[in-house]
């Protein structure tokens, strides 16, 4: 019995230990890292984003062949997501982290646009920090670049036609999409790793449950941070 | 920055390499890593970090550091993948699959064997493909790659976009360091608050700058008579090596026949 | 007089949102085969007047014109235009678009539709005309902003303009590196080109310029030869433009020793002058 | 003999990823009341060694000390000393971030956590102080280069340090901004804050500094009173630093004539010196 408290007790101090050093664990800013999932998973979620990345292409060649400077507008926008992303923000629980800066892209760009900028945002942490990887880009490309823009600017769209309160659909917006980025990634590695008694959702639970704590309160000092970015840029 | 890492892309022993022979064989060791067994897996990363420290002589303290980085990732998310919780209730049926466990209120924690075989393939499998994604990294300059990729006939929209794109970055990543030194050298980020204040600040410059940048770089495009394409003259200086080429062909089709053995 | 290769007549410009026009009824040639420096304050329109005289801004009324052609703002005449005009800008960053210096300097003559080996060779050539073959795989930021400068005018000279503008070309640049790029001018000048620099550095333009011209609040208030423009003491003072520190010591001198000679233009002619007493 | 503010003792630094040091193995200090000029082509770490005073970056090996007290790279403590050093860098663009004038002067104020009338009042004794009141309110982007700098200095000096930091403050100005600059200075420094300027101008820092520190590829090569370093003129012309114009034109002067007087820090003084004659 006491080799049993005492075996607890250390299993507590480590899950605290883990939760207070290694915020949002095999997903590196959200990013989940080369190799890390099984070969049939990369490949599936490397199909699923393709689709998106051929239908952003089309719409990207569309508009550059009318208006070729916007390639530069583009690859600026690009240049800040990366950017922005190597910038570290505090989160409330004494961690740092980056913002994914997509709610901003996809306000501003698009989500169509955001599908390629964010899978060329996400090649490029791969190629020069090492963030991510190339088989697990196309599932970080569906969390990051598809499924995150989608969300903030549906949710921009319908808050400002609610309430038409900017500050809040912005808010709403960035807040929500890194929110979802994380709740798409911990589904990604549920499917991949289901737990061996409750099956997917059991393994779901688990690791949104685990990074909850890290991202709640990033998502919200995202959420803030787009907003005060937002009202500067209306001063210009 | 992060300047450094892509430093070592120019400057390392492997650079007069042809890129297209790296990236081939880097992706070609990357897809054999990530169906291998373990035991493969564990060759490739030996093999790879002797191309990477050995024949490109990165140093092997920036080696080990970016592999530690991702070593201390892969230990941080062992826990999610052993740690099981089932109402306490169901005890006695995952008995067989917990190494031992804990209980809480209503609920049976434990670590699972299961979750441990997992935890243990998926770190083989990352630590055997991150030395393919590094050796990229650290011996390709992205300017060759770009040459693969329209020789790839890789649609020119891409091509030009990350071409920008990677201009822009290091523009960026410079106006980002100087300005947060610039804050921190006026006492930002002494506390939560003056940081989130500070981070909005340098944030919003960014966007800023981004679309300053915009209306200059148009107008230097133009006395360079922008018409709609990037095209650039990409110089092959690089040479053909029979003895790295030899090595990578050998080594691959010994870790397949090692693979197909198991 | 002078054959003029390109030629102002009346120009105005004025920037969108903006109530003072930066460039008021500016009426001035550029003669080939000439050193021009054009002096003036921060502020006082000598970019913008370079910006106009390569067609990037649309100037509001007034005409621009090449060896007496007049410019008309068509895609196709633009492009022809800045083929024989170059402009290498205050900030090179504002002008470097590809990754390396080599494929940077190409990138210019590639828009010109020219074979792959006709761009190869001229490449070449110019790594070799700016001593860059050494830099030639390295990324643009690497560059120091002394490499950046040369990088850059490369990419301007590569299509062999037949005029260059420079936008304060020494900003920023220590001595060693603006004595290595007057070097570089020179050799550009020497092969025929005609150089137009905008430069509030007066002793970079004493020491450099045949001809000078200056401008005030967009407005031209001397265009002369060189040495015309510097004796006009009165006119540069009530501008507060000050003096070429070597007219200054010059002109402090006694008056019968100056007597006999034109001021010098460079110390080296000064100390030569001094022995001569 | 002097009491040092500051002081570096065998200081190293490398930037990441690089393989020569930026600095190498530099002792020097910095006495209280003077006005310090440090001189050296660019890349020469002039920059390197500002940054390295103001704690922003972290020695490889060796120490700094303010005042005897040795830096030690603790929130605190860095916090305490970048109160006392003032920095003012290369680019204004690259140290002003907020949207308005006196926001970005108040910005260094409220991360004091001082009161919201002592923010206030020494906001407005910093505008009145650099005359910047008709500004206040002006959005950034639409300030001159001048007037940036003009901020970007008001904004160090709002927070009172005892050392300012300059680097290459006279960059892109023009004669009558750099006029008006030195006068700044030149009063900041009367109310007893000691200047130290980075500078490539050898000009400039002929006419101003009291002492002189010469470097060259991260090392200290002159560390003396600016009139004895001046004096050295193989040292200098072995750097290829030049020399400055009006001590170029002093020498050639003949010898009788300049053995009576010490060399002039100014044009006026040679007129005045020549006039005697």
């Amino acid at each position: 019995m006491k080799k049993h408290q005492g075996f607890s007790l250390a299993m507590m101090a480590g899950l605290s230990g883990y939760l207070v050093v290694g915020s949002p664990a095999p997903a590196h800013a959200m990013h989940i890292m080369e190799g890390f999932l099984p070969v049939g998973w990369a490949i599936f979620w490397w199909v699923v984003y393709l689709p998106f990345l051929v239908w952003g292409l089309r719409s990207l060649a569309r508009i550059t062949r009318q208006h070729p400077e916007t390639k530069l507008l583009l690859a600026l926008a690009g240049a800040f997501t990366f950017v922005l992303s190597a910038l570290k923000i505090p989160s409330v629980t004494g961690s740092c982290s980056h913002p994914t800066g997509t709610g901003l892209g996809a306000v501003l760009f698009g989500p169509a646009v955001m599908s390629v900028l964010g899978g060329l945002v996400l090649l490029f942490q791969a190629l020069l920090l090492a963030h991510g990887g190339l088989t697990t880009l196309g599932a970080n490309g569906v969390s990051m670049a598809v499924i995150g823009p989608f969300m903030a600017y549906g949710i921009y769209r319908l808050v400002m036609h609610l309430s038409g309160r900017q500050s809040l659909a912005i808010f709403l917006a960035a807040a929500l999409a890194n929110l979802l980025t994380y709740v798409v990634t911990s589904a990604q590695l549920a499917l991949a790793f289901p737990s061996a008694t409750g099956g997917v959702l059991a393994a779901f639970a688990k690791f949104a449950g685990i990074f909850a704590l890290t991202q709640i309160p990033l998502a919200i000092s995202e959420g803030l941070l787009t907003v005060l970015v937002w009202n500067w840029l209306q001063t210009y | 920055m992060h300047h450094h890492l892509d430093a070592y892309a120019y400057t390392n022993r492997l650079r007069p390499l042809p890129p297209q022979q790296k990236l081939i064989f880097a992706l070609v060791v990357l897809g054999i890593a990530s169906i291998a067994h373990p035991a493969t897996q564990g060759l490739i990363l030996i093999w790879l970090s002797v191309w990477i420290v050995g024949y490109a002589r990165i140093p092997p303290k920036v080696y080990g550091s970016v592999l530690g980085v991702m070593l201390i990732f892969l230990l941080t998310s062992i826990p999610a993948l052993v740690l099981e919780i089932v109402s306490a209730n169901q005890r006695a049926l995952v008995q067989a699959n917990s190494v031992g466990g804990w209980v809480v209120g209503n609920w049976y924690c434990f670590i699972s064997r299961s979750g441990l075989v997992q935890a243990a393939e998926v770190g083989m499998r990352s630590l055997a493909c991150i030395p393919c994604l590094l050796l990229i990294l650290f011996t390709i300059p992205f300017a060759e790659l770009l040459g693969v990729l329209r020789q790839w006939r890789v649609p020119g929209v891409l091509v030009d976009l990350l071409l920008l794109m990677y201009r822009f970055i290091f523009l960026f990543l410079d106006v980002l360091t100087q300005l947060q030194l610039a804050q921190r050298s006026r006492g930002g980020y002494r506390t939560r608050q003056r940081w989130m204040y500070s981070a909005g600040l340098l944030a919003s410059q960014l966007v800023v700058r981004s679309l300053q940048r915009y209306q200059q770089f148009s107008l230097g495009l133009a006395t360079r008579g922008f018409n709609g394409d990037f095209q650039v003259y990409a110089n092959p200086s690089s040479r053909y090596s029979r003895r790295y080429a030899i090595e990578s062909l050998v080594g691959c089709v010994g870790l397949v026949i090692l693979e197909l053995r198991f | 007089m002078f054959s003029p290769l390109l030629e102002f007549q009346a120009v105005s410009y004025t920037y969108p949102g903006a109530t003072q026009p930066a460039i008021a009824n500016l009426s001035l040639a550029i003669a080939a085969g000439q050193k021009t420096a054009i002096l003036g304050h921060n502020g006082c329109g000598k970019s913008t007047l370079l910006f106009l005289a390569d067609g990037l801004y649309r100037c509001r009324s007034g005409t621009i014109s090449w060896k007496g052609e007049r410019l008309r703002y068509q895609a196709p005449i633009l492009n022809l235009w800045r083929q024989r005009i170059g402009l290498a800008f205050q900030d090179p960053e504002q002008q470097l678009v590809a990754a390396t210096v080599a494929e940077d300097i190409s990138y210019g003559l590639c828009n010109l539709s020219l074979s792959r080996d006709e761009v190869a060779q001229r490449l070449h050539q110019t790594l070799r005309d700016f001593s860059l073959q050494d830099l030639a795989d390295r990324p643009l930021h690497h560059l120091s902003l002394g490499q950046k400068r040369r990088v850059a005018l490369a990419g301007v000279m590569a299509l062999q303009p037949e005029l260059l503008l420079l936008d304060e070309p020494t900003a920023y640049l220590d001595r060693l590196q603006t004595h290595h790029l007057l070097a570089e001018l020179d050799r550009i000048h020497a092969s025929g080109t005609t150089i137009v620099m905008a430069t509030h550095d007066l002793d970079l333009a004493y020491s450099w310029a045949d001809w000078a011209i200056v401008l005030n609040e967009g407005q031209l208030v001397l265009s002369e030869p060189a040495q015309q423009v510097f004796a006009q003491v009165e006119v540069l003072n009530q501008l507060q433009l000050g003096m070429p520190t070597l007219l200054e010591c010059w002109y402090a001198l006694p008056a019968a020793w100056r007597d006999r000679y034109p001021p010098p233009r460079t110390i080296a002619q000064l100390i030569a002058r001094l022995r001569a007493e």
